[in-house]
């Protein structure tokens, strides 16, 4: 992947990405953390576009942009007297470190080992997504259908009030 | 682990400046969520110290003061305060006078449920299009007022013993236009509104009012029909000679919004109907009688109520054989109309609480005085 | 200067291990629960770009996993905002560390 | 598979009809007189100066803003604007210097980075939506195979704009108009998706030149409609009825702009707005609306296409009278309907929409599986046509008789009593 121009936009995206995602556990006020990570699926979705995966990548805006940052806000919404503080636990700096040390860990291997790669990019569209999921992989893609249906179902339940409950039990 | 809700109730004013208060009328709401679980109305933003100031003018400068209360139906406010001042005095109105009278108060109801039917779609959302629509009708209405009595608002046309001045020769054939272009706006304000899903979704259902609490909270006007009951001044007690027009009550069911909408609507057909017959026997003769500028009535006490187009408008008027009236009170059908509004709103969202205010229809000048 | 393979994981290595320090260290339920998200959207950069790069009979394997993952996460967040907001109702809270009704 | 769209046009550098056509002929001149990279520089000039022509100023600025306010003005029986300039043309720019002059106030406990920042995201997708959309046979600006995904993925990002607008404000109203939107987003992106699936399934494979065409390409789709002489909208009603609800809900058009809506929540969102950071909001509005206007023309009404009739007049003119004919739709319910409460909403997306979106793309998929075993007859879609029209307008009835619609049992005339007296309970009122 040569050229001035990619080399830009990969450096500018994963700037994007890293900035807005060390932003989410840096800002104090949790709406200000929702919204450095809707930035940085924003610049995941172009480093997607990057790697020609144009479908993923607009999937990925639609899905985690358009409904779950949206469902985020609206979590955060519903609970207002917990307010908005994004602090860190007692246990935040072993978490961190053990973060940090795995990330160590993960950027020896990657520049440790010797990829072998093709510079040209596979012909991967929409069209071929589809055929695999509905040929090779069609018994998971039955199976993510019904675990959806019963997210659905198990959200909804979840978030009734008891009221709520009571006027389903008597109707 | 106890299963109680907890839940955020906060405080959400509307009001006073607000796009539907219709004026400077707060309500002071506690909301949990969309859904309003206390509403209290705080009123006085408005207040001039009417009935106080009246107690220092004479009988006949009191006229204008009424024209401000309830400062969209001015005709409608002098004739009650006239009608009050003339059973203090005992005054006979020529029958001319009452049938001009009958004509202007009845014109005035068709522009003040203009206003109301247009603002209250306004309430619903429908941006701005009925209420463009109504001002559009009731621009000829204000017309007629302005070639009779010079004004368009605050009329001041009702003198004590009949009316101001004679009727131009334009009235009648303005009259006339009015009679001709109503019935086809009212149609089509049907066909933009009662007919509309959306509308009836919004209206349908929401601030219903039982007849039982409408007359003990002792409503009237359109709020009280709108729940069935069927209770008209103009009936009950006729005054101005209502009695020899041939009219009807319009009553709605279950005394929701658009109940009180279609009784509206009714409601100027049926006002239409009496301007045709009045019109059609309009008497000859004096147009009032002579009266003393400086009026003294006997001493005693007097309580006239005329149907305005928002309920129930009493003048209460007690003499000392004074100039000036001893003691002056006006019962406004808006405020006690109000008084309803905290039944209506508890347990709605604060759209529905919009709507319902809009139904009330009240005027804040009349409310606070 | 070209792009390769290792700038694509190292910026997926680098959010995963953002993502999972936030996990482990926000004291909001919410918060935590954005941890996962991008642990998880590291994990799809990854797949992508071994999709991308890697010699392969079937590449497109990598994008079908992906979407499965997007799938998932999606019903997990749907089901954790849903767990968040009911423990709230009857806590008053989100705080993970004040999830202690199992401790008697 | 994505057709090559330069095999569509005409050869000759003469040919008028399309933009495109005149700005290749001068880039080939230049490409042979002038160095090496100054051509791009020229082609990316050449773009910018002919899309600002044609789409920002007239239509943005002279047909959304000015049209809008002289349409609704006709409907409410008054005249719009008409004192600025002749007619009230200039009204707009009037009014543009009217917001740049205004103080732009920020409330002392707001949110300051946020909420300024919030217009100008809102403004971002309401240009990048323009990207994709097919002007004419070679006016597009990008390509992408993925075009109508590309399109929904960019439609759902001003909602977080105006949530961040509404919640940096710290007023209620705001966060009332802040919550509405977030909860109407969720609600209406589905059956959104759901309808243009339908239209998805009915071009995608469709035979054309060869090849065939990809129905997540909107280029495509335009090409279908001109190989079959039909628009889609014929085949898909029922699809495009449910974009277009769920469009102006998430538009916050006035039959579902709950939250903005005025005579409830103030001005909802923008309560605390003043200035051209009002006024951003207030034309990306409309640009948006645009936007969503020229999706649908390319989506539902075939674009650039007009039976034949693209030969000869520019394929862009026809484009935008088309975007500007489903405009004037937005502007007609916005000046006829009044506004649904909120849960109402919700509640008709969910249990109106969704199922009627899920029975369309059933159906459709049953018609798609009959069209390529009939080896894509062309006389076979309008038989399709004619058969959704019914089928759809018996669904849409056939499932509001089912949730309760009946308009016969809802009295629209008050009861009429000759005397007064008490509490007249209903159906007792014949007596009297």
């Amino acid at each position: 992947m040569d050229g001035g121009g990619i080399v830009f936009a990969f450096y500018v995206l994963a700037a994007v990405t890293l900035i807005s995602a060390a932003g989410v556990l840096v800002s104090r006020d949790l709406l200000h953390a929702v919204l450095f990570l809707i930035l940085t699926f924003v610049g995941v979705a172009g480093l997607f576009v990057l790697l020609s995966a144009d479908f993923i990548a607009m999937a990925q805006v639609i899905i985690y942009v358009g409904a779950i940052a949206v469902l985020i806000l609206f979590a955060v919404l519903l609970t207002p007297r917990a307010g908005r503080n994004n602090g860190e636990t007692k246990f935040a700096l072993p978490g961190i470190l053990l973060a940090v040390c795995l990330a160590a860990v993960f950027l020896f291997v990657i520049h440790d080992v010797a990829w072998t790669t093709n510079d040209e990019a596979p012909v991967l569209g929409a069209d071929q997504l589809g055929e695999a999921l509905l040929t090779t992989w069609v018994l998971p893609f039955e199976i993510a259908s019904v675990l959806l249906t019963a997210a659905l179902v198990g959200a909804i339940m979840l978030a009734r009030t008891p009221q709520e409950e009571a006027e389903d039990a008597l109707a | 682990m106890t299963q109680t809700i907890k839940s955020e109730p906060f405080i959400l004013n509307i009001g006073p400046q607000h796009p539907s208060t219709h004026g400077v009328f707060r309500i002071k709401a506690t909301v949990d969520g969309e859904k309003v679980i206390e509403a209290e109305m705080v009123m006085g933003y408005l207040h001039r110290s009417m009935e106080k100031l009246a107690e220092e003018r004479t009988y006949t400068q009191n006229i204008p003061f009424t024209d401000r209360t309830d400062y969209l139906s001015s005709m409608s406010n002098n004739l009650g305060y006239c009608l009050a001042v003339e059973k203090l005095a005992s005054i006979e109105v020529p029958a001319r006078g009452n049938a001009i009278r009958v004509i202007m108060s009845e014109l005035q109801r068709l522009a003040s449920h203009c206003m109301a039917i247009g603002a209250f779609a306004n309430d619903t959302g429908a941006w701005q299009t009925p209420v463009m629509w109504a001002f559009r009708e009731r621009e000829k209405i204000l017309d007629i007022f302005e070639v009779t009595s010079g004004a368009r608002l605050t009329c001041n046309y009702m003198r004590i013993g009949g009316v101001a001045f004679d009727l131009r020769p334009q009235f009648e054939p303005m009259v006339r236009k009015v009679l001709n272009d109503f019935p086809p706006f009212l149609q089509e304000m049907e066909d933009l509104l009662s007919g509309n899903e959306i509308f009836l979704s919004r209206t349908r259902g929401v601030g219903v009012l039982s007849p039982e609490m409408a007359t003990n909270a002792s409503l009237s006007g359109p709020m009280l029909r709108g729940s069935g009951v069927a209770w008209d001044l103009r009936k009950a007690d006729p005054y101005c000679g209502y009695e020899q027009y041939d009219f009807d009550i319009p009553i709605g069911y279950q005394g929701d919004s658009f109940d009180r909408f279609i009784v509206r609507l009714e409601e100027m057909r049926q006002s239409l109907h009496i301007i045709q017959q009045a019109l059609d026997g309009l008497p000859s003769g004096p147009h009032s009688t002579q009266v003393p500028l400086a009026l003294r009535p006997p001493k005693g006490e007097a309580y006239a109520r005329i149907e305005s187009p928002r309920g129930e408008l009493g003048y209460y008027l007690v003499s000392d054989e004074g100039p000036a009236p001893y003691r002056f009170h006006i019962r406004p059908p808006s405020f006690i109309n109000l008084s309803a509004l905290r039944e209506m709103t508890v347990g709605g969202t604060v759209a529905d609480a919009i709507v319902v205010l809009g139904s009330i229809d009240i005027v804040v000048g009349e409310i606070d005085r | 200067m070209s792009i390769g393979i290792e700038h694509f994981l190292t910026v997926g290595a680098l959010v995963f291990c953002l993502g999972l320090g936030i996990a482990l260290s926000k004291r909001n339920a919410i918060g935590v629960l954005m941890g996962v998200e991008l642990m998880l959207n590291a994990v799809n950069l990854t797949l992508i770009t071994f999709s991308r790069f890697a010699t392969s009979e079937r590449p497109i394997a990598g994008h079908t996993f992906v979407v499965f993952i997007i799938t998932v996460a999606a019903a997990e967040a749907a089901v954790a905002l849903a767990l968040a907001v009911s423990v709230y109702r009857n806590r008053e809270t989100v705080d993970v560390d004040q999830f202690n009704l199992l401790r008697s | 598979m994505s057709i090559p769209v330069l095999a569509l046009a005409t050869d000759h550098w003469y040919d008028l009809r399309d933009l495109a056509n005149i700005s290749d002929a001068i880039l080939d001149g230049a490409d042979k007189v002038l160095p090496f990279g100054i051509v791009y520089v020229l082609a990316a000039l050449i773009g910018f100066v002919a899309s600002f022509l044609i789409f920002v100023l007239p239509s943005q600025l002279y047909l959304g803003v000015y049209g809008e306010r002289k349409i609704i003005g006709r409907i409410q029986s008054r005249y719009g604007p008409n004192r600025v300039g002749p007619f009230g043309l200039l009204q707009p720019i009037a009014d543009a210097v009217k917001l740049l002059t205004k103080e732009a106030l920020t409330p002392k406990e707001s949110d300051r980075a946020v909420m300024y920042v919030a217009p100008i995201i809102f403004v971002m997708p309401a240009v990048l939506i323009f990207a994709v959309i097919p002007f004419g046979p070679r006016m597009v600006f990008a390509n992408v195979p993925v075009s109508l995904l590309y399109f929904m993925a960019i439609s759902s990002l001003p909602v977080i704009a105006t949530f961040m607008a509404g919640w940096s404000a710290n007023n209620k109203y705001s966060l009332f108009g802040a919550m509405r939107i977030v909860a109407m987003a969720i609600s209406y992106e589905v059956p959104l998706v759901m309808a243009l699936l339908g239209a998805v399934v009915v071009t995608s494979g469709a035979p054309y030149a060869g090849d065939f065409l990809n129905g997540l390409a909107l280029q495509d789709m335009v090409l279908w409609s001109r190989e079959f002489h039909i628009w889609v909208v014929f085949v898909q009603p029922l699809a495009l009825v449910i974009y277009f609800i769920c469009v102006s809900a998430e538009l916050n058009r006035t039959p579902t702009d709950i939250a903005e809506a005025e005579s409830e929540i103030v001005a909802g969102y923008l309560t605390e707005y003043s200035g051209m950071k009002w006024g951003l909001f207030y034309g990306m509005d409309i640009g948006y609306a645009l936007g969503a206007s020229a999706f649908a023309a390319t989506v539902f009404l075939g674009g650039w296409t007009f039976f034949g009739l693209e030969k000869w007049v520019p394929p862009w003119m026809i484009f935008i009278g088309k975007t500007h004919l489903f405009y004037f739709l937005f502007i007609w319910t916005r000046g006829t309907l009044p506004r649904l409460r909120s849960d109402q909403l919700m509640a008709f997306a969910w249990k109106f929409l969704l199922p009627l979106a899920l029975f369309n793309i059933f159906l459709v998929a049953t018609e798609r599986m009959i069209w390529s075993s009939q080896d894509y007859a062309k006389g076979l879609i309008y038989v399709f046509a004619v058969v959704n029209i019914a089928v759809s307008i018996a669904a849409v009835y056939g499932w509001a008789r089912f949730l309760g619609y009946r308009p016969e049992n809802t009295p629209v005339r008050p009861r009429l009593v000759k005397n007064a007296g008490g509490y007249i309970p209903v159906g007792s009122e014949a007596n009297r």
